[in-house]
């Protein structure tokens, strides 16, 4: 632990702490472009050039001394940047000398010499690092005044020439537009994209003064690409979703989390005039650090259209809006003489875990055998044990079964730090270090720790030591092999995957001194195969990361809305019906004779079945605690974005119960966390980095087993962002991937438009032949529902089409 | 007191009695502006392609201290541009019964795109009808709200109850008549 | 059809210059041939080094774009490289270049409409004893270059001969000394 | 002149070694090389000393690195980790892009066994089994001659495994440059030799801890190690006869610009400029105005005879202000402008930067070349001087790599010396000197 001090104050720092970090951990400010927290430092702005001495050893091995004793300090003989000089024993720095201001003024003139100075129509100013650095450390008085007819001016450089003039509205895809003059070429984004997805798919153009950001890939790929429009210090890299939306200082700005998975992502939620126009990552160093993925990101443009603002009540066949009074009357004439047990409460994936109280408590008071929420999974995740995020990084060899990058993104950028062997940042003063030096441009990833498999080739098979494709459905068997074979027993046969494939990863899962085993929804769905992971976990030790498709699923089945005996979210059974969030099924809702949602937006299932629309907020505006897949506790603020009348789960299932005339368990968030805080002793209050909720389970498995072909592949966008056009634009055509050999036994040509109708709805896709899934593979995106399930469907062509 | 002082005091009275009076008989008679008059505010435009000068930047917005302005931008149609360069101002928007004719969002507009004007007959019934939007703004606009709305109803045309000897050369392109 | 596609004897000859996981290592001399045998790289052949190499057209665009001797428009069969820099300029570069502009009626980035010549300056080629350097294509330099030899050059290169059946009359003018010799 | 340091290559003592065969008939082949005493010193060193002792006779040599910076060779390879089990790797340098510099060319041209033997002597002390030669783009006849040189090596057993029974294996491979300076900035060659943009890495890691494919390396310039044959061959005390005191050893000095011999001569360190102008290359053509003392990067010094009796070495040339660099002499005629030679080299500078520090990229490449041609255009206006002063203080020792300092000393050495032309150029709006009739 080296002592130094910063100008008038002697700190401590970890070993390998950067200048850059022990200044701001002594409570100093230096101006920084190029280094950013979780990037690499590489000294390339020269802003944070500081006076630097250390003392130095004779040839006794003793410091150098001066006539008072005191080890002499020898100074550099140039200025050294901060982001990478070594913080070592007995170091000197003074970031107030006049050299350091009069260098760190020259740097800032030479950042604004060809930066344009257009910043009342950049979506960055007021939000800009280079607006910031140029007041603070600029020397305007001293370099850049000029009188000009007896008037003094400030000039922001004494740059005289022609700016250099570049591309300014350059699309690199429908989320992240590029300018490139107003680039200072931090090279933030170049490097984001190597070190942190691993796509190389931004760099430097040309050399020296012609150097420009450019890609040959474009558009991005979409997935991890808008991170680069947070780090960008100005205004080169900036969201076409919230491009001239608004100023910065005039978004309602909200922490929450990002509920689209169930990693828990801390966001912010930049909202105006009651529209979501923006979200940015949070950062929570923990969890997602400071990225998220480009689904939580751009996939917000649904919340702002067509949203249901009144009760709608069926008239004549037709949903009509009507007064809250009348949805009340309507509700209390309907429910007047129900019994309980016809009731069925449905939540949707995204529910608090207050709304999953509630209507836990209310199902077990009414004694509904028809409770649940979206996208419960056969095995709940909850059995599973529960390693944190950051545990994964200590581990020397992972297990990859299913696909991370798309069913848990931030999962994946973890994996990826796994692979780069880094582990996690020290903690200052000031939080995350900004110029970490134990990480270096392009660090090699130890492919041999990493093993996965999935029913197609994912991100991640790239990186993998052992990568295998199995065909749909085999990832239960898969790891029953495994099992089998990591107890000493002989493996049954997996399609696809060689024996060979299985003990090479056995053996490396032996030798490692710590493993993790990260499992998909497809895992879930296969009960003994998810058992045998716990099983495993428990008697080898490894660390176990499951991703549920429902955000908050372990959080909803351990406060009781998990079912295991009667029908749930999926199955028919309930008479009268209330779902909140989220349509169910068009079976469960035909099954019934009263159907009341509550819900944000309509769909065409609801407008066909509902009887009642109540409403309702979406998860960026409800108020509650979640549980994410490592057991953390997380808070959900409100953004002030819901219209009039809309209510979370909490009110809307009060609602519903008033009418039955009964006592709704908890009518307000409040109430829910004080029942919540009673019986689990969870805190009511949440400390910033959350709280670690991690009961021991044993919920019985639901039973059933995947009948069909059609593989419903995990996607990161969800069903409702397809309401976006920028999204369905960027997306495309959902692609029926199939084998080539399947396709022809099916009778499917490359590129055929076909209707592919399952349970879930119909959906038109394009057919594209991929010779890397497994044979017998026939693959569909699954927005959401019904991830990582294999079901029966139907092929239609639509007229003039050919199949 | 001595009679001097009397007699001073009087002679003052006299003085002005004899004297032009100041007072205009408005409305009969206009008002006359000083050149330095912060009036109603007016959105200008660019006098040779006509484009809007705002490019919806609102930091009129930000250095208003009555937040009396309320801005929303949108992105120029590059076949159609409402002004120069990609941004402009979709909404545009000043409570004048907030507004405390500060020139503030003069001094920090970046373009001269928002002037405070001569216009200073605001009177109104309705809180609503003084939040002025850019069409009462911009400069093509003559009159207050209440007195276009008296001059469609009348079909006369606007009647200002002031004139300007001098105009200001930001106000570029703004008619009094 | 790819241009590496008959070369794979060639590739990995070139890959067995660097280590087995370095395969990007190869991007120079990928380029170079291209560039020799092409006059250009186009973006088809970065996109098909990049595929060769396991890495990204964006990165072999960016190596590519950093490096003044590949090209990324069309050069002429002849690509006349001329000195710039401080010796060859107090030699005369700059008359030289304006006296072989006039002359081939073609600019930077441009080629002779009979597609046979292209020029561009560029800095110190190391032969500052021999100013005025002029380097055709990738040959070995032509150097003391005045308007005599200047003109056997470009004549001999119209008429078809190859670069070393070009006599270049007289000489430095000066004995050029290699110590030793 | 047979007594104590040989400081001037009249000196009988003196007898030329690098450039003993350049230029030879047939200079370039095994079988010339091996009749005049080639790969002899290799056989020495891989059959009887051990690489410390290669180290040891090298450090006790004094060479210097003879690439411009001048760093003692045997200390850089004591710093290459040692029984670590790792591959290491020795580069040379031979990517000679400076304006000036001409001298390694003809090494690799007419005695590319030289270099080889070098390369092996250099890789047997740091224990690198395998050698890279980054060799610049443009030398068509030297890659062609060294690549035929290397597969001569490989088939005759100078090459390959088990050099001369040592058991030592060495395998050279040859890399080409595509035309970028920056090159020749040891971190910027490795970037460039994996495939990567050359723009310079960060130090530390050292390349002797972290180099070439994150393994071990060192990089040295190919006179650096074509003098350690030599040293090896004749001894650490017939080197460190020759030169002053931190200036040890025979250098090989180039001259260019209007001299009668314009050209490489292999003198002794510390031989004065007057000794190699007059006597070696044959006096000047026309009235020299002042010199460039090594490559484009070190500051001018006036043509006098003060400077002319300055020996040429690390110690005397920086007391008058400048540096040795690479020993490349160019001299600068009357007739040529002060302003128009600085903007000359400045643009060079601009045209290398690579682009990656802000210090070079703005204000070399984007500010300093665009003041200097407005003032040699005639466009200055009174301040320019001192904004360029200024400019020159915000970059020099700001930079990630000395490329940009590189560019601000011959700014300065012309201002210390020449301010008064830059001054005209303003006051008369315009440059004094006719730029015609420069080319015969």
């Amino acid at each position: 632990m080296p002592k130094l001090r910063i100008n008038d104050r002697e700190i401590e720092v970890p070993e390998g702490t950067s200048v850059l970090d022990a200044i701001f951990h002594a409570g100093y400010d230096v101006p920084y472009f190029c280094s950013e927290r979780h990037l690499s430092p590489i000294g390339a702005c020269r802003m944070c050039l500081v006076k630097v001495g250390a003392p130095r050893k004779g040839k006794d091995g003793d410091w150098i001394r001066d006539e008072e004793g005191n080890p002499r300090i020898f100074w550099f003989p140039k200025l050294m940047a901060a982001c990478t000089t070594r913080a070592t024993e007995g170091m000197v720095v003074d970031t107030l000398a006049d050299e350091v201001k009069k260098a760190q003024a020259g740097m800032v003139e030479f950042h604004l010499e060809n930066h344009p100075l257009d910043c009342p129509t950049c979506d960055k100013g007021g939000a800009c690092e280079l607006q910031d650095r140029s007041y603070e450390y600029g020397l305007f008085e001293k370099y850049y005044t000029q009188t000009q007819n007896g008037l003094k001016t400030v000039l922001y450089s004494r740059f005289a020439f022609t700016k250099r003039h570049a591309d300014k509205h350059h699309k690199l895809s429908e989320f992240v537009v590029l300018d490139r003059e107003r680039c200072i070429h931090c090279k933030r984004c170049v490097r984001y994209f190597e070190e942190i997805p691993g796509e190389e798919v931004l760099d430097f153009i040309e050399r020296g003064n012609h150097t420009f950001i450019g890609s040959e890939e474009v558009p991005l790929p979409a997935g991890f690409s808008g991170n680069i429009t947070d780090i960008c210090p100005v205004g080169a890299l900036l969201d076409l979703t919230a491009r001239f939306r608004a100023r910065n200082w005039e978004f309602e700005k909200t922490p929450t989390v990002d509920m689209n998975d169930a990693f828990g992502a801390a966001i912010w939620v930049d909202s105006r005039s009651g529209r979501i126009e923006r979200i940015r990552a949070r950062e929570h160093p923990e969890t997602n650090e400071i990225w998220i993925a480009d689904a939580a990101r751009f996939g917000h443009g649904w919340t702002v259209r067509d949203r249901v603002t009144a009760p709608l009540i069926r008239k004549d066949g037709e949903l009509v809006p009507a007064s809250l009074a009348e949805a009340e009357a309507y509700l209390r004439e309907r429910l007047a003489r129900v019994r309980g047990e016809e009731v069925g409460l449905l939540l949707a994936a995204d529910g608090t875990l207050e709304e999953g109280y509630a209507f836990a408590e209310a199902a077990r008071a009414l004694k509904a055998d028809h409770f649940g929420f979206e996208n419960a999974t056969r095995f709940p995740a909850a059995n599973l044990p529960a390693a944190r995020f950051e545990e994964l990084l200590s581990a020397e060899f992972a297990l990859v079964i299913g696909d991370p990058a798309e069913e848990m993104p931030n999962l994946y950028l973890r994996l990826q730090e796994f692979l780069k062997g880094i582990t996690p940042a020290p903690r200052y003063y000031h939080g995350t270090p900004i110029a970490d030096l134990r990480l270096e441009e392009r660090m090699p990833r130890r492919k041999e720790r990493l093993a996965v498999f999935a029913a197609y080739p994912t991100r991640l098979h790239r990186f993998a030591g052992i990568a295998g494709v199995y065909p749909p459905g085999s990832a239960g068997p898969l790891v029953e092999a495994l099992s089998a074979i990591l107890n000493g027993k002989r493996p049954e046969p997996v399609p696809g995957v060689p024996e060979a494939e299985l003990r090479r990863v056995a053996e490396r899962f032996l030798a490692a001194g710590s493993r993790a085993i990260v499992v998909g929804a497809e895992v879930l769905e296969a009960p003994e195969a998810a058992q045998a992971v716990a099983d495993l976990a428990r008697s080898k030790g490894a660390l176990v990361f499951a991703m549920p498709p429902a955000a908050g699923a372990r959080g909803l089945e351990a406060v009781g809305l998990w079912n295991p005996r009667g029908p749930g979210w999926e199955e028919p059974g309930a008479r009268f019906l209330f779902a909140f969030g989220a349509t169910p099924p068009a079976e469960v809702l035909a099954s019934a004779r009263l159907r009341v949602l509550a819900l944000s937006h309509l769909d065409p299932q609801a407008r066909a079945h509902a009887d009642l629309v109540l409403p309702a907020k979406t998860f960026y505006e409800k108020r509650g605690y979640t549980v994410n897949a490592e057991g953390r506790l997380l808070e959900l603020r409100p953004a002030p974005t819901a219209p009039m009348g809309s209510m979370d789960g909490l009110e809307a299932l009060a609602f519903w119960l008033r009418a039955m005339g009964k006592k709704p368990p908890a009518a307000h968030y409040r109430e829910a966390r004080e029942r919540l805080h009673e019986r689990y002793r969870l805190p009511l209050d949440l400390p910033e980095e959350g709280f670690f909720w991690r009961p021991k389970l044993r919920l019985a498995a639901r039973t059933g087993k995947d009948e069909g072909e059609l593989f419903l592949q995990p996607t990161m966008w969800k069903e409702r962002m397809l309401r976006d056009d920028r999204v369905r634009t960027a997306l495309g055509a959902p692609r029926l991937r199939v084998h080539p050999a399947t396709a022809k036994k099916l009778g499917l040509a490359q590129g055929a438009r076909v209707e592919v109708a399952t349970r879930y709805g119909r959906r038109d896709a394009t057919v594209a032949l991929d010779p890397s899934l497994a044979e017998g593979a026939l693959l569909l995106p699954a927005y959401g529902r019904g991830t990582g399930r294999r079901v029966p469907y139907r092929l239609l062509v639509p007229a003039g089409g050919e199949a | 007191m001595s009679v001097m002082a009397l007699a001073k005091a009087l002679g003052i009275t006299l003085r002005h009695f004899f004297s032009r009076p100041v007072t205009v008989p408005y409305p009969d008679a206009p008002v006359a502006i000083k050149p330095r008059f912060h009036g109603r505010h007016v959105l200008t435009r660019h006098p040779d392609s006509g484009l809007e000068k705002c490019i919806g930047c609102s930091l009129c917005a930000a250095a208003c201290p009555a937040y009396a302005i309320y801005v929303e931008p949108a992105e120029n149609d590059p076949e159609n541009p409402v002004s120069i360069g990609e941004r402009y101002a979709k909404v545009y928007e000043i409570n004048m019964l907030r507004c405390i004719f500060c020139g503030n969002c003069e001094e920090a507009c970046p373009t001269g795109a928002i002037v405070l004007g001569n216009e200073f007959e605001l009177a109104d019934y309705r809180y609503a009808d003084f939040v002025y939007t850019k069409e009462d703004l911009l400069l093509d606009a003559v009159g207050s709200r209440p007195q276009r709305r008296e001059a469609a109803r009348t079909g006369k045309p606007v009647k200002l109850g002031f004139e300007v000897p001098y105009v200001r050369p930001e106000l570029e392109g703004v008619k009094y008549e | 059809m790819g241009f590496f596609d008959d070369k794979q004897d060639w590739l990995e000859i070139v890959f067995k210059n660097y280590p087995p996981e370095n395969r990007r290592a190869a991007v120079m001399p990928l380029l170079r041939k291209v560039q020799q045998e092409e006059g250009h790289v186009s973006p088809e052949r970065v996109a098909e080094i990049a595929e060769i190499l396991g890495t990204t057209a964006t990165e072999v665009r960016g190596v590519m774009s950093f490096y003044s001797y590949y090209q990324a428009v069309p050069t002429g069969k002849y690509h006349l490289q001329v000195c710039a820099t401080l010796s060859c300029k107090l030699a005369g570069a700059e008359e030289l270049w304006d006296t072989l502009r006039a002359e081939l009626g073609v600019g930077p980035g441009e080629v002779t409409p009979d597609g046979l010549f292209s020029i561009q300056k560029v800095e110190c080629l190391g032969s500052c004893h021999t100013a005025p350097v002029v380097q055709v294509n990738d040959e070995p330099y032509l150097e003391c270059m005045n308007r005599e030899r200047l003109k056997a050059l470009l004549e001999g290169l119209r008429s078809g001969k190859r670069l070393e059946e070009i006599e270049l009359p007289g000489d430095c003018g000066h004995e050029v000394r290699k110590e030793g010799a | 002149m047979s007594e104590g340091l040989i400081v001037s290559g009249h000196d009988p003592r003196f007898e030329r070694t690098l450039y003993a065969h350049v230029g030879k008939p047939g200079s370039h082949t095994l079988d010339y090389y091996l009749s005049h005493g080639g790969y002899e010193a290799a056989k020495k060193a891989l059959t009887g000393m051990t690489p410390d002792e290669v180290i040891e006779e090298v450090k006790r040599s004094g060479l210097r690195g003879r690439g411009g910076a001048g760093f003692p060779t045997g200390l850089k390879w004591s710093f290459m980790p040692k029984d670590d089990g790792q591959q290491h790797y020795i580069i040379m340098n031979a990517d000679e892009s400076e304006p000036g510099s001409f001298k390694d060319r003809y090494i690799l041209e007419d005695d590319p066994h030289q270099a080889i033997e070098g390369m092996i002597l250099a890789g047997y002390a740091i224990r690198a089994t395998k050698g890279y030669i980054y060799i610049r783009g443009e030398y068509r006849r030297a890659y062609d001659r060294l690549l035929a040189a290397i597969e001569e090596a490989y088939t005759r057993g100078y090459l390959g495994k088990n050099l001369f029974g040592s058991g030592f294996d060495f395998d050279l491979y040859l890399h080409r440059g595509a035309g970028a300076y920056i090159c020749g900035e040891e971190t910027a060659l490795m970037n460039s030799l994996e495939g990567l943009r050359a723009n310079p890495r960060l130090k530390p890691p050292f390349p002797a801890q972290k180099g070439l494919f994150g393994k071990p390396t060192t990089i040295n310039n190919v006179e650096t190690i074509a003098s350690v044959v030599h040293i090896v061959a004749r001894g650490a005390d017939w080197f460190a006869q020759m030169g002053y005191d931190k200036s040890k050893g025979m250098k090989l000095y180039q001259v260019s610009g209007p001299a009668v011999r314009p050209g490489v001569y292999e003198l002794p360190m510390g031989t004065t400029f007057r000794e190699l102008i007059y006597d070696w290359a044959g006096g000047v053509k026309e009235p020299i105005k002042a010199l460039i003392p090594g490559g484009s990067s070190t500051p001018m010094l006036p043509f006098n005879d003060d400077t002319l009796d300055t020996p040429m070495d690390y110690e005397h040339l920086a007391e008058k202000g400048s540096m040795l660099g690479t020993g490349g002499v160019i001299l600068i005629p009357e007739r040529a402008c002060v302003v128009d030679v600085i903007w000359n080299l400045v643009r060079f500078y601009a045209h290398e930067s690579c682009g990656k520090c802000t210090p070079c990229r703005e204000g070399v490449a984007g500010w300093l070349v665009k003041l200097l041609g407005q003032i040699e255009r005639g466009k200055g206006k009174p301040g320019d001087i001192e904004l360029m002063e200024d400019l020159l203080d915000n970059i020099e020792g700001k930079s990630f790599c000395p490329l940009a300092d590189a560019a601000v000393w011959p700014v300065r050495g012309a201002l210390r010396h020449f301010r008064h032309e830059f001054e005209r150029h303003i006051e008369a709006g315009g440059c004094p000197v006719e730029k015609k009739g420069f080319w015969g």
